[in-house]
């Protein structure tokens, strides 16, 4: 029966193999999306300005990371930049890299969205009291935009996690690449394991992932 | 020739400066390379592995692989050295340079003992499991009339097995015993098929001075008997009665 | 005698094609109150607006003082000082105290010091009956008290003009009375103002002088007086007539 | 880059690149279905189900569609559930797509105004009456961005289809580079190709979303 | 002798925890004309909802023609029918075209034949004189336009009785008048009507009776003649006092 097979999660040392294989899944959300989201900002502001050249050159830079799937990010990244780039990193902060540019572009849209989505007359009512550019940005446009644009860069966030579970397919030793091993070596115990293991892993990204989702929620009907 | 060692950041002297080196690795091929229930690294490309570091006088850092990244590996320098399971192919060698042999190895096909496959005409019209960037998916890519199903890597593809997704899967026979062993519901039905091949360490195109270096290894580890031994240690308790030390170990030239 | 404010010099003024302001000319001296009256899109608002520098326009000069007003966001952002405007919708900033929303002007565009402004702030605030409410954010007051403030945060950079479009359009009716109330003692204290508005009683107590609109050409300009009882063209006996129910 | 090298693969990226475009075709078809009838069940409240897709939405919105697929493709046969991979594949692309979907729908029927929904009522239209001419073409409308979000969305979630060995495109890339070698040829093809897909799709999706959204608010 | 169509006993209701219409009792006998004032917040959009279904209440009974209401949604869609209502908002749908919205309840809900429906819709058209824009969408109209086909599409149904709850005050003061003369005629033509209006004068020519609330409460019911020139109470003094500048 499937059921007996659970025990393969708490055999040995799996278990804590299995967070030490989450610790790097987190590890590399966190940074991606802590380093992604301050730049994101940085350039969502700069898609509201009026300079056409800057806006063109962002949007082709958001427009790519939409399109690409970012399996095939990774693996440009991953293969391509060492190669014919000389820069040799290692698959862990190639996968940082990967999935900060991904956080950056899409977080820019969002900052963008907020950014223009505060209404015009706010804009001028700023003007008419003599406040500068700068100003204006300051004190009236990124405040209001922060609760704005709060419910979906959490979104975002979530999906950025989500999505390091490609992290498997450049080699990194994250919680899923663990949860095979694991299967692997004691396949012969447990016949189900990988019922057991990828039940499991499905519930700690439910895990990380279900309270952000909560608080995005509850942030888009206080609004 | 000293600015191209200068540039080769994977040359023996390099790697002994930087006092690691890093060895790409299969994780999930039992007994090869494997973690075992503790999480230690193990196998017989490990045991290889760490002997050479050993005599390198350096760490080791082993890196992941799956069968596809392999050449990537190298050329994008994740790596200084391959030793994962890599089967020596015309194709290959003109990506990589490969070192002496250190196991001889041919396809074969395991199938389920009730419905056995013994001969590659059997599989006409089935489906076959094998790994991408294996030389069992080449071999049979060049046939017609077979449905392969192409994993990522061994787990993905015994796991697929054994739910029946296909009537065989075709890989390396080394580790197909191997895997019938602890699996007897299964029977490598076809021993050998195309060519016999060899298995042996992988180093980034040019790198001379690692691929001199591993030459040498081999045939000082082979004389002293290290292969024997890491045999009997790693394979032997994996495999069945049919598989004999010699099928499987070169001889030193 | 008159002491010209400001002066409106052939403005020509178009959205993309569209024509929307077709030679304006008109003048406001200082103490006086200017009414812009005339039916819904016939260019009040965006002529105000042009006044401000909210909107750029195609031709045409703008003398304040005297002195010819070259557009550029630089001038403006100054003149800006100098001129006080309140809109329809109570555009106080959300993510700001009454107190801040009121000094934001003073302490960073006119660098006074904050005890200063907030100060002043404090007086301004008591004179239209709301000193209590300094430390609120504008979700915890009613309409018409926020258009009161938006009044005050306007008056707080001691501007010598102001404008205002409609500000009473989006109130509940009782709360429409305690801001006409402000703005007609603003003109008891002689403060130079344009309004523009469609509550008739008080355009007639208010204005000094009446400019009518339609479709973007002033169709008369006569003194206030005059207008509400025997206005020069049918168009604005008419227009008269329709608000009147 | 070699051109020969692909020319030469062309043909079997031709083939990846139909299977994605049919899985993806069934895929978003499913979710569609699948978010509208889950959309419609929290909308009206309808009681058990409600909870039900409540419980499914967390669950597939909160989990990566990797491990999704390696559960229903891996791990579900040890229950005596066995799919191809190609149905595995189908069923994974619904699981999830008809959260994001409900989502989508869900997001479109809170926008109608209000007002609307009263005045329908004040007219003495039935609930069926209701949601047929008022609640559907109306919140349908208000929907489309978000679902043609969700479409180029869930079309690039078919890249992960590659681990449980369906030959779409980027398994296909993945496979070619695993047997030749030809890295920077294969990923600019693979790339390529879900451009070939993606820009044309996003630039019609764009223009329906402004018709649509005429046709039901004139703006 | 009067006629009574519509009874209200000991009416109340909460949103919540809080209160917002407390014991309301009042009647409407056919061909009359109720007119509800009262400052905002005061509760007369929640009352006139209570009306129609579209809000329960907590307790208190409604006679219709003498029969009590009871509140259940499928009886309340059956009443629907006989009580048309007209909101602030022009409520048209977009996606239909203004035949379409007029016709959509006579067909659907009364299964009248088509050709009848529009038939009598473009009669209707004609008496607002919009029977043109029968094959519009309701963008192509403007606010004015649209709030009288929102009007035609309530009589469609041949309502016994019809609520308006300030159905001017999102309009364009020039278009007011067009929606009140409408309203005016309906009541001319002894329509019964409750209606919710911040126009005071027009409040004042179409009244036969004026309920005045306030905080949830009726503070007095007094005949349209002698609410606007004498009130009872001090506080629906006060109110009109603000209501006119
Ligand atoms: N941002 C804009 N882009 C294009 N056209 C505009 C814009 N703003 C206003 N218009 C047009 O310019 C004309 C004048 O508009 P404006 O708002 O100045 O009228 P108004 O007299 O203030 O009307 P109201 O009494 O309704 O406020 C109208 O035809 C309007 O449609
Ligand atoms: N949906 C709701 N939920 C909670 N409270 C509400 C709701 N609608 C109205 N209220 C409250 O009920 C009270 C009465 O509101 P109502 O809209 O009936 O007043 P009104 O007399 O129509 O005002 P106005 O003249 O501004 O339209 C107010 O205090 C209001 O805040
Ligand atoms: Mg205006
Ligand atoms: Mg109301």
């Amino acid at each position: 029966m499937a059921h007996s097979g659970i025990n393969i999660i708490f055999e040995g040392a799996n278990f804590a193999r299995l967070m030490g294989g989450l610790w790097v899944t987190i590890r590399v959300a966190l940074i991606s999306i802590a380093i992604g989201g301050v730049l994101g900002i940085l350039l969502g502001v700069l898609r509201t300005f009026h300079n056409r050249l800057l806006r063109f050159v962002l949007r082709l830079y958001l427009e790519f990371f939409r399109i690409i799937p970012t399996v095939a990010l990774l693996f440009l990244f991953y293969y391509i930049l060492p190669k014919d780039m000389h820069l040799n990193l290692p698959a862990e902060e190639v996968a940082v890299i990967v999935f900060t540019l991904w956080m950056a572009a899409e977080a820019s849209d969002i900052v963008r969205g907020a950014l223009e989505s505060v209404p015009q007359h706010q804009i001028e009512s700023g003007l008419a009291i003599g406040l500068s550019r700068n100003q204006l940005y300051r004190f009236v446009l990124v405040p209001q935009s922060i609760k704005l644009m709060m419910p979906a860069l959490i979104n975002l966030v979530t999906r950025i996690i989500k999505t390091t579970s490609l992290l498997l397919m450049i080699s990194v030793l994250d919680v899923i690449n663990v949860g095979q091993q694991i299967i692997e070596a004691n396949q012969q115990q447990y016949p189900q394991g990988a019922f057991w293991i990828y039940g499991a892993i499905f519930f700690l990204y439910f895990i990380i992932c279900y309270p952000f989702s909560l608080l995005a929620k509850r942030l888009q009907r206080n609004k | 020739q000293t600015t191209q060692a200068a540039s080769n950041n994977s040359s023996v002297k390099a790697i002994q400066k930087r006092g690691t080196i890093k060895i790409a690795v299969f994780q999930d091929l039992p007994p090869y390379g494997w973690v075992n229930k503790k999480g230690k690294l193990r196998g017989y490309d490990l045991a290889l592995a760490r002997q050479i570091a050993k005599d390198l006088g350096v760490k080791t850092k082993f890196v992941q692989v799956n069968a596809n990244n392999r050449v990537d590996a190298l050329k994008a320098n994740k790596v200084d050295i391959v030793l994962a399971n890599f089967t020596v192919t015309p194709e290959r060698k003109q990506e990589v340079s490969f070192a002496d042999p250190y196991m001889k190895v041919s396809v074969g096909v395991i199938s389920k003992k009730s419905k056995p496959i013994t001969k590659a005409s059997q599989l006409k019209g089935k489906d076959l499991i094998v790994t991408k960037g294996t030389t069992a998916e080449n071999y049979f890519t060049k046939q017609s009339d077979i449905t392969l199903q192409k994993y990522d890597s061994k787990t993905q593809q015994f796991n697929a097995l054994k739910n029946g997704r296909a009537s065989a899967l075709a890989d390396d026979n080394s580790y197909l015993y191997a895997w019938v062993k602890n699996n007897p519901k299964y029977t490598v039905g076809i021993k050998s098929i195309g060519p016999k091949q060899y298995i042996a360490p992988a180093v980034k195109k040019g790198n001379k001075s690692l691929l001199n270096w591993t030459n040498k290894e081999i045939s000082k580890l082979s004389k002293k008997g290290f292969f024997k031994d890491s045999y009997n240690a790693e394979l032997k308790p994996y495999f069945g009665s049919e598989v004999k030390a010699s099928d499987i170990i070169v001889e030193s030239k | 005698m008159a002491d010209e404010l400001l002066r409106v010099e052939n403005l020509n003024k178009a959205y993309g094609d569209q024509p929307v302001l077709h030679d304006i000319n008109f003048e406001v001296n200082t103490g006086e109150v200017l009414v812009l009256l005339g039916p819904s899109g016939s260019g009040k608002s965006t002529l105000i607006r042009c006044l401000n520098g909210l909107e750029p326009y195609q031709s045409g000069d703008i003398y304040f003082k005297g002195d010819h007003v070259t557009p550029s966001s630089k001038n403006w952002q100054k003149l800006r000082q100098k001129i006080g405007m309140v809109f329809q919708s109570y555009d106080l900033f959300p993510n700001l105290k009454i107190m801040d929303n009121i000094t934001l002007g003073p302490i960073k565009v006119q660098k006074q010091a904050k005890n200063v402004a907030e100060k002043e702030a404090l007086a301004l605030l008591d004179s239209v009956d709301l000193a209590d409410y300094a430390q609120k954010y504008p979700r915890e007051l009613s309409g018409g008290q926020k258009q009161r403030i938006a009044i005050v945060r306007a008056l707080a950079l001691h501007p010598e003009f102001m404008l205002f479009d409609e500000v009473t359009a989006s109130l509940d009716p009782e709360m429409v009375r305690g801001v006409l109330e402000i703005m007609l003692d603003l003109a008891k204290q002689k403060m130079t103002m344009i309004v523009v508005t469609h509550e008739m009683n008080f355009a007639h107590q208010i204005a000094n002088q009446v400019l009518f609109l339609e479709e973007g050409r002033i169709l008369e300009s006569t003194p206030g007086a005059q207008f509400f009882t025997d206005p020069k063209t049918d168009r604005a006996k008419e227009f008269l007539q329709s608000m009147d129910f | 880059m070699s051109w020969s090298v692909i020319v030469q693969s062309l043909p079997m990226f031709q083939k990846g690149f139909i299977l994605t475009l049919q899985m993806s075709a069934l895929g978003i078809l499913g979710a569609i279905i699948l978010g509208l009838v889950c959309s419609l069940s929290q909308y009206f409240k309808v009681p058990v189900l409600k909870r039900i897709v409540g419980i499914y939405i967390e669950l597939s919105r909160n989990t990566p569609l990797l491990i999704q697929l390696f559960f229903i493709y891996y791990g579900l046969p040890g229950l005596g559930l066995k799919f191809s991979a190609y149905v595995c594949g189908i069923i994974g692309l619904v699981f999830l797509g008809g959260s994001y979907m409900a989502e989508g729908f869900t997001g479109g029927f809170d926008g109608i105004a209000k007002s609307q929904i009263e005045s329908g009522l004040a007219l003495g239209l039935s609930t069926a009456q209701l949601t047929r001419y008022v609640i559907f073409p109306q919140g349908f409308a208000l929907s489309v961005p978000a679902l043609a979000a969700n479409i180029i969305f869930l079309i690039k979630e078919t890249s992960i289809f590659t681990v449980i060995a369906i030959p779409e495109l980027t398994n296909t890339a993945l496979d070619l580079i695993g047997m030749y070698y030809k890295t920077n040829e294969y990923l600019l093809v693979l790339i390529i190709g879900y451009a070939i897909i993606l820009i044309p799709l996003s630039i019609l999706l764009t223009w329906l979303e402004r018709r649509i959204r005429y046709g039901a608010f004139g703006h």
